[in-house]
């Protein structure tokens, strides 16, 4: 294993302690794992509050900002941080105006805000939960704990976090957080596996011709493997995956996200397949991400995220938004 | 049983978790994210610093504070899965300084109704569920049919060792690993591996204690 | 070799195919491999054309936008470009005032951007060169083809690209952009090798227990090899180096830089012991960048570049910016 | 030696680099940046275009072509360097239909003034210089004895292969090897052993015509 690291033990907080020295903008209680705003809780406005194990830099942690998350909790390494993180954060953030969890579909994710959510609750702060489950890769269905939730959590938490700053009631940046996440679908593949610092050595075995179709953000194996294919052939089969689950057309918002270890080059190069592929169905990309947003650590692949926009998510997604890792508009 | 058997059993979890810690992270690896072991270890770590800084004169605050630690410091799924069940066990068991057998075994069905309403997961799903379940009520049985003590935790004990082996042939519905479909069989769950562990541990403390 | 690539033949203009479709801001000529802001020169400012072998993106073509670069002419991957590109680029962005090139420290970018400037020069237009030369692993000397150009290049664009945009005259520009490079100093460290995809292999072997001190951003071997550290290790070694050849003292500007398969958790655990680092020794970290600005394919490892800033300084690099890969103020 | 030799000897350096490519990018992956066979071989590449597509009907017309688009579609240190050397050759035939051994051996003086000048190497720096210089005496040395072209030709290959063999035990002071420091010694310099092939190549190509 070969890390920039000082332990596998202290690998999240000495990041946090980066995150903190690096951004001036953000508020981290190192020992606690909680980032916020310096600026504190607006009050009137709807807390945004996202979490889930680290490991996925930027997310959630760089998401954090006006028009976008009030505060993050990370846990361990591709482990779901745990109920008092989220409920300091829940508190931290309460503006009066109640607080929004932004839930990845994991079970260890739902259950901990679960938890979160009724001390906060107990405590008199009124909780909304948004569960993403945006990964096709997985059936939903009685055989599976439902689909996970992968990219669509980026847009979910820009879309709802520029909501909350035109100081929308929590219902109403619930329900827009839920749409969002209803019109978005997403897909991922490995080229190589990653490696838990903790665990010390690869969570997989890819051999050198080999991929993962339908990889998760932890490693978790996907579909099926597949021998490795040209980047047009691969992204055809991560948006056959998406357009069999939900109809790709209109104007699009799409992601073509990096998995941490593949260089900006290639995911133009998939961006530039996804772009072919779309146009070539009448579909029309009017937004796009095309870069590092959800990792899985240094593990090398790729994944596509799709949104059906509607004119009000468009104008949401281009309200300002100032975070360490997405920012326009100020 | 006293606080002190507990006391016991918790800290011989801890060491048992400790030198196992791979060995789940491995299943883990296989069909999840390949943090078990260490969710457990770092998890049991801190119920060991907790159990040492407070007060627990009564077996059922023994496995309160445990499973309040766990949810606190684990994480994942198997942090509020454990820490719930050994809160529901630790309920069950009251505020007696003594405890026996048979409100033993109900402390234990008390964590399987507790981790079952949380994580919704039924016998066959290949989760923890899958060792705990025949475990409860292997204990059950063999109160109800007067075994000693001895030979009771050894049911127990070899019910969730069997229970956690027969998940290898299941496919997973439950938890991460059923994002694998049917690639998931062939791998015994990690939490039912470590759910075998923990029980394990009882029996050992058990018959190291009638000695 | 597992790349999301079509062919090796084929990546750089497939990528660019893929700026061209995710960037309306950026107008791509992928035959001539030439990246221009789509609103063509402004009139009256000087233009910023750079360039260099693809494979290091974001550079050059992400920082192409208002406040920085007019043009960015990417070669094949770590190939310079050729005097063509860089005449059409220079042509391009001409409004009148002159263009300046900036120019990274290597005997292949050094020789093409003289015969560009040659040509251009030939056909009425002045253009002024800033040489970036800021990696202190090569020494200066005789017995070198002197320091070679990394990180700093992208403070020079940047700075140089905010004076430019104040409609500074060239020699104004190029003063400022060399007096940025003269406050600069880098050091590159490599956990592993990167693969040129028309090569197929690794372009050098580390075994699992082994770093590159002093990489470059082509994977030319560095200094020293030397057994993997902890980050706090690694990152001392790197700011001694650079301590070593410029006082580490004032208000810095601070880059830690991933070269490309490296997970942003590990690049903020670095910052961490950069700033923990300097702050140790009375320097102050007034402005950072923490992420993939200057890579290497798919290498892990990072870079770490500070710049001693002026108030002028600092007041430009605060100007707005607004490019692919950098942004801020609009 | 008319237009038509010098056209078959850049198809036989284009033919001996498309199977060298390999091995010089190997060669350069050691001290350099893997990429100087890549480079080469699309450089020739195009060369093979361009003459095909043009009219170039005296040898220093083929020269000063096969020049102008080395620098135009290599890139890297090469490009200028062998687009220059070619272009001063080329310079030097002038633009008589024929040219003879001696006027060859000027045009090879040329090319290497070329190269020095814009790249300021110096022979023993481990550069293609290194490579260049020494053959190029040894054609104008043999041209002033009277040899043979045969001979001649024999002798600047022969001088450019050792010439690139010495290049092993040399420290590089140019170009990126020299980032290397004592860390270059011991190694091939890249661009000296293409322009070994080139001139080789060369060699080749007369013997060929000879026949
Ligand atoms: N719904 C559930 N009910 C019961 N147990 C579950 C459920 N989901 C997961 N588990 C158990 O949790 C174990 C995984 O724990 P762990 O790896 O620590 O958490 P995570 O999956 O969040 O990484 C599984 O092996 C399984 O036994
Ligand atoms: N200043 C120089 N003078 C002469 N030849 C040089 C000089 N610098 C580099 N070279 C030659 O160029 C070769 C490298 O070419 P190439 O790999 O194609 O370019 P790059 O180094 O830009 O990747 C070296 O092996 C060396 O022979
Ligand atoms: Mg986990
Ligand atoms: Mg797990
Ligand atoms: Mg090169
Ligand atoms: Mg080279």
């Amino acid at each position: 294993m070969k890390k920039l690291i000082n332990s596998a033990e202290t690998v999240v907080t000495d990041a946090l302690a980066g995150v903190a020295a690096a951004h001036p903008s953000l508020a981290v209680d190192i020992e606690n794992k909680v980032i916020t705003r310096s600026a504190g809780p607006t009050a009137g406005k709807v807390g945004l509050v996202s979490g889930g194990g680290s490991g996925h830099e930027p997310l959630h942690g760089g998401f954090v900002g006006y028009g976008m998350l009030d505060a993050a909790c990370p846990g361990e390494v591709f482990t779901s941080p745990v109920p008092d993180q989220m409920l300091a954060a829940t508190k931290a953030v309460n503006g009066g105006a109640g607080v929004l969890h932004v839930v990845k579909n994991y079970t260890g994710d739902v259950l901990n805000f679960q938890m979160a959510a009724e001390l906060a609750e107990d405590e008199g702060i009124e909780v909304a939960p948004v569960v993403v489950n945006d990964d096709v890769a997985v059936q939903d269905s009685l055989y599976t704990a439902g689909r996970r939730g992968t990219g669509a959590t980026v847009f979910v938490e820009k879309i709802a976090g520029a909501l909350a700053e035109r100081a929308a009631p929590l219902g109403e940046v619930a329900a827009t957080a839920r749409e969002v996440n209803e019109r978005s679908r997403s897909f991922g593949v490995a080229l190589t596996s990653c490696t838990v610092p903790a665990a010390g050595k690869p969570t997989f075995d890819l051999d050198d011709q080999e991929i993962e179709l339908g990889i998760g953000i932890h490693g978790e194996p996907g579909r099926s493997r597949a021998p490795l294919a040209t980047a047009r052939d691969i992204t055809a089969a991560a948006l056959d995956a998406i357009g069999a689950d939900m109809p790709l057309t209109g104007d699009l918002l799409v992601m073509v996200n990096g998995m941490g270890g593949t260089p900006l080059i290639e995911l133009y190069v998939v961006y530039n397949e996804v772009h072919r592929y779309l146009a070539g169905r009448g579909a029309r990309i009017t937004r796009n991400l095309v870069g590092n947003y959800i990792t899985s650590l240094e593990m090398q692949g790729f994944s596509v995220t799709v949104c059906r926009l509607s004119d009000t998510l468009t104008d949401l997604w281009d309200a300002p938004v100032d975070t360490p890792a997405l920012r326009w508009g100020r | 049983m006293d606080a002190g058997f507990f006391r016991a059993w918790v800290a011989e979890i801890t060491a048992v978790v400790e030198t196992q810690r791979d060995h789940l992270t491995q299943l883990d690896a296989a069909i999840g994210d390949a943090d078990h072991g260490i969710n457990l270890a770092r998890g049991f770590g801190a119920v060991e610093t907790a159990l040492a800084q407070a007060s627990t004169p009564t077996p059922g605050s023994v496995l309160r504070l445990t499973g309040a630690t766990l949810i606190s410091k684990v994480g994942g799924a198997s942090g509020p899965l454990y820490g719930t069940a050994f809160r529901q066990a630790g309920k069950a068991l009251g505020d007696g300084a003594e405890v026996d057998l048979s409100t033993l075994a109900g402390a234990l069905e008390a964590a399987l109704s507790g981790v079952q309403k949380l994580g919704a997961a039924r016998e066959g799903e290949k989760t923890m569920v899958d060792a705990l379940a025949p475990a409860a009520s292997a204990l059950s049985k063999a109160v109800a049919e007067g075994a000693s003590a001895a030979d009771a935790f050894a049911a127990l004990a070899d019910a969730a060792g069997a229970g956690a082996q027969a998940t290898i042939s299941m496919q997973a519905l439950k938890g991460r690993a059923s994002y694998l479909g049917p690639r998931s069989v062939g791998h015994e769950d990690p939490g039912a591996a470590s759910t075998a562990l923990i029980l394990g541990a009882l029996r050992d403390v058990a018959a190291r204690q009638a000695r």
